[in-house]
């Protein structure tokens, strides 16, 4: 029971951070169909951003205080990720608005290796994983089930930080001036031109907010698992795209709820299906191909649009 | 928009080239690369090569190589340790993948010049590039290869058969460390319920199998077998796993990135036992991130700070300014460098070089060679394994891994 | 890198600045003057001392103007650069002089530029090309100023069309022409191969390849510019089953040249290798349009087959079939593999189904490392893979035929151009066929073509199957050139390399993923000075590729399909090629 | 009036009805179309015309109802309804854009050609006859629209009325009994327009049906024997062109109604036309033949 609980906690904390990542891709999919396949780079920039303003920027009075250097640290990998992800629309996405389908993913797969080599062979030792400075809200809160299920508190904060923040996106988008542009774009990129919208603008906003949640993920992460590193952007882009695609790609609530299934698949399928730990990644791989074939809309598929 | 984009180019030109001014680098004695002025290079030319990924995601590790191999040679040219030839060092990048490892062990095979190679890092790369170059008779000395099998075949236990002649490795293999280290941590730590974790890759899974074998036979009781993604950051779910199995400690058979945070992973779930590593885990880095007070961890040869010959070569590469830090295997490649440079100055024995009959004298002289390297005594064994089988286990203390005991490993 | 991008400047893009119109009528004197700009840099010394790394080439210190002809390297090229100039300004009938002298001078420029950037770096400053120390040398100032001035002529001066030249001769005599151009082609790839030296103590062999690149490009800009390549490409298409011949040919005799070695051996099989996969993604890809990010697994799944069936120690099942047995039997499990991963495409479109492929792509991989069914070795791989046997000669030695000695690894160079061959032969045939006519469509306009009465479901399945059974193939080369196969040359990575490759040379073409495959291994072998910066130029590589030439070097004119038709092309003596300037060398 | 004696029915449909969502794009709408006839469709725009030439094509699946032809039921997948004999046009050009003109027609060969995959690969002389004879006709059919000087054009560069006709000469090629031609005079000028009538004539007198929809009423009454008028996914009128010209109920609903009703319809028709393009799985399988 202790064991079933634990997982499900596991689950939990890394399904929040990937719903976060899995925002960025879900509403910049909505609006332009693309697979921004270097978002999960973004996400990576963010923390590396952070992290080197923490070890070479600020002053060392303020990095020991982590409930000072915590906040500033959040906002610094918001605002890394969100430039780049700005840059990244600008230059390598915007041209190729009407190009073939392929180009653009191509184009993405293209950023994705430079950015995750960018940082590589720039930020100082970045071959090897990077030590998140060491401010981390230690110790757990113990639920008293069977042998004790621990949750950590930084773990605690990754949980409310992403549902408030997906809760605070989801309100923009319905109830702002600005959320009703990016979803009238989203509709139809052509009528929200004639009825006044710059569509450009709007997609350069739905960059920047995809960006900065990722850049906040980023930390977060990096408080957690206290260390961040140049792979983590691949393999978390990955799993925060299934779960976009598996909560209804283009859907806010779908992408939160995504990123949790995919947590709990991940800490459940390395518990209970065979294979353990050395098989989960793939267990989450064939849901991705499964819900793709059978119910390619996702969970909350009601926007789901193919175009030919 | 041509324009504009010469414009551009320009300027970067033009910014680029004022930064340098107009100086030179010109030096006294032009055309002889670092130093060496004083010593005769009149025989020509001779090449060290290497082969280690250079760029991907293990280039941490083949950059720490490539410098550390390279200040070996810059070493030996500053002392004119082969009088008649000036040594030039060539590192090839494998990428991590065996077939552009063979590419790059045949670009070297086909240079006659090339008198030994260091490398590689991987194992699998190994495979490949040790044909190749026991084709051409060019001696490969690794730092860092670790499966049983490079060096005794198919069954590295029951029916050892040397693979090729002019294979060598400074580094210990599974056979030896994991092993050693199960010693350590059954009979003189008392753990008696251990987890062991993996991540997938030749050096930890051989290596964690060799431990759980040895610790089996000593008794102890082997409570969980798990493995980890090599680019997994999460292990909460294996360690859930393992919490209710109750273990006092946890082996884990892989390198620092992983095994750092493991260890503080390990903590957050309140399993406060110790987890112990091979020379993989032995880098500052582990305790940076994530490593706790009380891990443990064997590493090959005796502690640093009794080995001058360890602390000199920390000092060395430090003030040669490598941007790169010389990381896991970097002592290593210094010493496999070295092996080939002394092997070639036996072999040469003053005469001139000849690809057809001194390749196999430096084969030969590796064979027989008496070493102190960074990394301890080096000589070899009839297989090609290090006979330096002397090993130490450290523990985190105060930050630092600090040696508790050095013993040796016997069969 | 200016070196490759020189070929195609953007003609006459900006508007002219008033000041340079001036000079509207002097563009031969212009061209003159460039010209003589050009050889008077090439005789200038380049670097004022002897770098420390060693001399820089063509004995950059030195000034050859008592010894014009022994100009080498570089300085020989801009000696033919600043003479051709002189020509072409003077003898006023040559056709499109400017654009001609454009060539020449964006090729002047980037020479000067790579050579001239070079030594500035390894000397230190900028000292190390101008004067220092009482030596001077402004060489590479005289030459990039030279290419400038014959730029500006151009740019100045009206440019022409590419003119169509319709020269025709006898069959024999053209075919003797074909001949030439293919042994020049040939001599061609060695000397690029080759370019810059070998080994640790060729220290200056980026900067030598650059500039024979750079060189290169001007050089065939100006042919081009002449008309001649556009004529050349019309004698193939006149001859197209007695070219084809004659370059398999000649890429056979690839040995016989200076790049035969056993280095080059290993690195054009790996090339092959490549190029056989990505021709047979450029199915997917290039004519059913079905991006597949996960392609390397069949090249994987090819070559653990032919581990497993080659009699290694550690394969599983420890068989030992002959090799062309199990070619086929990789290949036939690759196409099975390819049928059932390109079975969601039964229900899954466009994005989604690049999506499927990455995760079956992954599965192979995580399921490889863990040595699933003890297939694959897992960590250890399955090493000690035997050599292809035939005739007795083991593949991997070294061959002598009478006078003629053949490097190690020939055979399976031999062996590797042959698959590429045919596979090409595959591809070519399938996409002007009713099949890959339906695959075109596909990937045009799904819905219209299933109006037109194709099946869909079953097409697409049927590209992947046959492009996963080349893979297929491809891997089982794979597995015995190499000896070891280990689940890491299979991953992500690798799937994009490929698919850069396809697209890099050119979606849909057949010599497209040829191209793409060899410029992606043999610039990393040839620029180590960059390695560091290999994987970041790549991706940068490939976000300007969409943007500013998405359909690759060589674009898919798409309009050849009566050519194939006739086995024997008849000389229709059609006097106006209006297919000519589609198809741009 | 040249309406054929025969009465063989080649295409029928019977209370043909499309529901999307909470919208009926089509409701109950029956006809047939009779051996070597044209049949013109015309209702404003929305009226589900379209879609009914989806659902004769297999493109969707109506809700209920059904399509036969000549008596069987018409299978549900677009490709082998092509097979039967049913070629279609579409409104908006769907061509193959960057293939010849001659490969578009080629494509439109598919069905009738045989050549197995392996064939395709090997070239062997029965892939070299079956190749030839696809191009004989290919030319044939491009001479017969008048496009076989644009032969090696590619089609996206030829001008708008070539393509509409390269669309029809594709369509002719998969050898159809029943045409449908979805707005074939859209944007032409007066003299295309008659040209594409001429053109559309010659089509039935090599003994193929046609229905044509268009919005050019003078265009339909003259060229075709009957005339069915849809009006909000309804039936309305059917009859000669005369009776359908004197039909009032016909000005009123076509020509009569306000403007802003009219507008009103094609508004809700179009969202529902789209939301059925976008619900992917739930309205069709796609391939699942063999």
């Amino acid at each position: 029971m202790s064991i079933l609980m634990s997982q499900i906690v596991n689950g939990l904390i890394l399904g929040s951070l990937i719903g976060l990542i899995a925002l960025g891709y879900t509403m910049v999919y909505g609006i332009i169909q693309l697979i921004n396949f270097a978002h999960g780079e973004v996400f990576m920039v963010g923390a590396y951003g952070a992290v080197g303003t923490a070890t070479f920027v600020l002053p060392t009075a303020v990095t020991t205080q982590w409930w000072f250097l915590l906040p500033i640290m959040i906002v610094i990998g918001a605002l890394v990720s969100m430039v780049v992800a700005i840059l990244m629309e600008r230059f390598a996405y915007r041209p190729l608005r009407n190009a073939p389908r392929l180009a653009p993913l191509i184009t993405a797969l293209g950023v994705s290796v430079a950015l995750q080599e960018a940082v590589r062979v720039f930020y100082p030792e970045a071959t090897a994983a990077i030590p998140f400075p060491s401010i981390f809200i230690p110790g757990a809160l113990v639920l008293p089930i069977g042998d004790g299920v621990p949750i950590q508190y930084s773990g605690i904060l990754i949980v409310v930080v992403a549902l408030v923040l997906a809760f605070a996106l989801n309100t923009f988008v319905e109830q702002t001036r600005l959320g009703r542009a990016m979803r009238a774009t989203a509709q139809d990129r052509d009528v929200a031109r004639l009825m006044g919208i710059n569509p450009d603008r709007v997609i350069v906003l739905t960059f920047a907010l995809g960006g900065a949640l990722a850049g906040v993920a980023g930390v977060l992460y990096g408080n957690f698992y206290n260390f961040i590193n140049i792979d983590m952007g691949f393999q978390n882009g990955i799993f925060a795209f299934t779960a976009a695609v598996l909560g209804g790609i283009g859907n806010i609530r779908g992408a939160v709820v995504g990123g949790l299934a995919i947590g709990l698949i991940k800490s459940l399928a390395g518990q209970y299906l065979p294979g353990g730990g050395a098989y989960d990644y793939v267990w989450i791989f064939v849901v991705l191909i499964a819900v793709l074939v059978f119910r390619p809309q996702g969970f909350f598929g009601e926007t789901e649009r193919v175009r030919a | 928009m041509t324009r504009r984009r010469t414009v551009a180019a320009a300027a970067i030109l033009a910014g680029a080239l004022a930064l340098t001014a107009c100086g030179t680098n010109r030096q006294e004695a032009p055309g002889t690369g670092a130093g060496g002025a004083s010593c005769d290079t009149s025989k020509g030319t001779l090449v060290i090569g290497m082969v280690a990924p250079l760029s991907g995601g293990l280039s941490a590790l083949g950059l720490g190589m490539r410098n550390s191999a390279d200040l070996a040679v810059k070493q030996a040219n500053e002392s004119c340790a082969v009088p008649g030839y000036q040594l030039v060092f060539q590192a090839e990048d494998d990428q991590a993948t065996p077939q552009v490892a063979g590419q790059a062990a045949t670009k070297l095979a086909s240079d006659d010049n090339v008198v030994g190679v260091v490398g590689t890092l991987n194992s699998s790369t190994a495979q490949t590039v040790q044909p190749i170059l026991a084709g051409k008779s060019i001696v490969q000395v690794s730092p860092a290869n670790t499966g049983p099998s490079l060096t005794r075949g198919e069954d590295p236990t029951g029916a050892p058969k040397r693979q090729f002649e002019s294979y060598f490795r400074v580094s210990t293999t599974d056979l030896v460390q994991g092993p050693f280290a199960a010693n350590y941590l059954v009979q003189k730590a008392g753990k008696k319920n251990i987890a062991v974790i993996d991540d997938g890759k030749t050096y930890g899974v051989g290596l964690a199998n060799e431990f759980a074998k040895q610790a089996e036979k000593l008794g102890a009781n082997i409570v969980a077998r798990e493995r980890v993604g090599e680019k997994d950051t999460d292990f909460n779910p294996v360690i859930t796993k393992i919490r209710p199995l109750n273990p006092d400690a946890v082996y884990y058979g892989g390198e620092y990135p992983v095994a750092g945070p493991l260890s503080r992973q390990l903590a957050g779930q309140g399993l406060d036992i110790p987890l112990m590593g091979g020379d993989g885990i032995v880098d500052a880095k582990f305790v940076e991130l994530g490593g706790r007070e009380g891990d443990l961890a064997t590493n090959v040869g005796a502690p640093t700070e009794s080995l001058p010959s360890a602390a000199k070569f920390v000092a060395d590469y430090k003030a040669a300014n490598y941007p790169e830090p010389y990381s896991a295997y970097g002592a290593f490649a210094y010493d496999s460098t070295n092996v080939i440079i002394q092997a070639l100055k036996t072999a040469l024995a003053g005469g001139d070089y000849n690809p057809e009959t001194t390749r196999p004298a430096i084969v030969k002289a590796v064979q027989d060679i008496k070493l102190d390297g960074a990394g301890g005594p080096i000589s070899f064994d009839e297989y090609g394994d290090t006979t330096n089988k002397l090993l130490t286990v450290y523990t985190v203390k105060n930050g630092e891994f600090t040696p508790i005991e050095t013993g040796t490993f016997e069969g | 890198m200016t070196a490759t991008t020189e070929k195609k400047p953007p003609a006459h893009a900006a508007p002219r600045p008033k000041g340079i119109a001036a000079l509207k009528p002097h563009t031969t004197t212009l061209m003159v003057v460039g010209g003589v700009l050009t050889l008077l840099g090439s005789f200038l010394p380049w670097a004022t001392f002897v770098l420390n790394k060693g001399p820089y080439p063509a004995q950059a210190t030195l000034q050859n103007f008592t010894a014009p002809l022994a100009s080498s390297g570089f300085r020989l090229h801009l000696v033919l650069f600043g003479i051709a100039a002189i020509v072409v300004a003077l003898v006023k009938r040559i056709p499109a002089r400017h654009r001609i002298a454009r060539a020449l001078g964006y090729g002047t420029i980037a020479v000067s530029v790579i050579n001239g950037l070079w030594i500035t770096v390894e000397g230190g400053g900028l000292g190390a090309i101008t004067a220092s120390e009482g030596s001077v040398a402004f060489g590479a100032i005289v030459a990039l100023i030279g290419g400038i001035v014959l730029a500006l002529a151009s740019r100045v001066g009206d440019l022409e069309p590419v003119p169509e030249i319709g020269w025709k001769f006898n069959r024999w005599v053209e075919w003797l022409i074909l001949l030439v151009v293919i042994v020049l082609l040939l001599l061609l790839v060695a000397a690029v191969l080759t370019s810059g030296g070998f080994g640790a103590t060729a220290t200056y062999a980026g900067a030598v390849f650059l500039s024979f690149l750079a060189a290169l490009g001007g050089f065939l800009g100006a042919l081009h510019a002449a008309g001649l390549l556009g004529w050349v490409n019309a004698l193939f298409d006149r001859h197209r089953g007695y070219a084809v011949i004659l370059l398999l040919v000649a890429a056979l005799c690839l040995p016989l040249t200076s790049a035969g070695t056993e280095y080059w051996m290993t690195v054009a099989t790996n090339i092959g290798v490549y190029a056989a996969t990505a021709i047979g993604l450029n199915i997917v890809v290039g004519l059913a349009g079905l991006l597949d990010l996960g392609y390397v697994a069949f090249l994987g799944i090819g070559a653990f087959v032919a581990a497993n069936l080659s009699g290694a120690a550690a394969s599983a099942v420890g068989i030992h079939l002959p090799f062309p047995l199990v070619m086929v039997i990789a290949a036939v499990i690759a196409g099975i593999f390819g049928a059932i991963v390109g079975s969601p495409t039964l229900r899954v479109r466009g994005d989604y189904l690049a999506i499927v492929t990455l995760a079956f792509g992954e599965i192979f991989v995580r399921s490889a490392q863990n040595n699933i069914g003890g297939l694959t070795g897992g960590s250890n791989a399955i090493p000690g893979i035997p050599p292809v046997e035939a005739f007795g000669i083991g593949f991997d030695q070294a061959l002598r035929i009478g006078p003629v000695s053949l490097p190690r690894g020939v055979l399976y160079y031999f062996l590797i151009v042959l698959l590429v061959a045919f596979v090409m032969a595959v591809f070519a045939n399938l996409k002007y066929s009713r099949l890959g006519r339906a695959w075109i469509a596909i990937r045009e306009d799904e819905d219209a073509a299933r109006a037109m009465g194709i099946r869909t479901g079953p097409v697409k399945i049927l590209a992947f199957l046959i492009g996963a059974m080349l893979a297929g193939l491809a891997g089982a080369i794979f597995a015995h050139k190499t000896a070891t196969v280990s689940y890491e040359s299979f991953r992500f990575l690798e799937s994009v390399t490929l698919l850069a490759a396809v697209v890099l040379g050119g979606m849909g073409t057949i010599p497209g993923a040829v191209l793409g495959a060899s410029i992606l291994f043999i610039l990393p072998e040839k620029l180590r000075e960059f390695a560091d910066y290999r994987l970041l130029l790549f991706g940068i590589a490939l976000v300007l590729i969409m943007r500013y030439r998405p359909q690759g070097l060589v674009p898919d004119a798409h309009r050849r399909a009566e050519l194939v038709e006739e086995p024997e092309p008849i000389d229709t003596g059609g006097d106006k090629p209006t297919t000519r300037e589609a198809v741009a060398p | 009036m040249s309406a054929p004696t025969t009465t063989s029915t080649v295409l029928a449909a019977s209370g043909v009805t499309m529901q999307f969502g909470g919208l009926r794009a089509l409701n109950d709408v029956s006809f047939s179309l009779n051996e070597g006839e044209i049949i013109g469709l015309i209702g404003p725009n929305g009226a589900g015309k379209t879609t009914l030439f989806n659902c004769l094509t297999g493109l969707y699946t109506p809700t209920s109802g059904t399509v036969s032809f000549r008596g069987e039921p018409l299978p549900g997948d677009p490709a082998l309804v092509t097979e039967t004999g049913v070629a279609r046009t579409f409104q908006n050009i769907r061509l193959f854009p960057s293939m010849t003109a001659e490969e578009n027609v080629l494509v439109g060969r598919h069905v009738r050609m045989k050549q197995s995959p392996l064939s395709s690969l090997l070239h062997g002389p029965g892939f070299r006859r079956s190749e030839r004879e696809a191009r004989e006709r290919a030319a044939e059919l491009l001479e017969f629209v008048g496009l076989r000087r644009v032969t090696d054009e590619l089609a996206r560069n030829l001008p708008y009325g070539d393509q509409r006709r390269l669309e029809i000469a594709r369509a002719l090629a998969t050898e159809p009994s029943v045409l449908l031609l979805d707005e074939p005079t859209a944007g032409m000028n007066a003299a295309e327009t008659e040209n594409t009538r001429q053109l559309i004539l010659k089509i039935r007198e090599t003994g193929i049906s046609v229905v044509v929809i268009e919005h050019d009423t003078k265009f339909i009454f003259t060229l075709c024997d009957r005339v069915l008028v849809l009006v909000q996914g309804e039936l309305l009128v059917e009859g000669t062109p005369d009776e359908v010209r004197g039909d009032p109920r016909v000005v009123e609903a076509y020509l009569g109604a306000p403007p802003e009703q009219v507008e009103a319809q094609i508004h809700e028709a179009q969202e529902a036309e789209e939301a059925a393009d976008h619900g992917a799985p739930g309205e069709k399988q796609l391939g699942g033949s063999s």
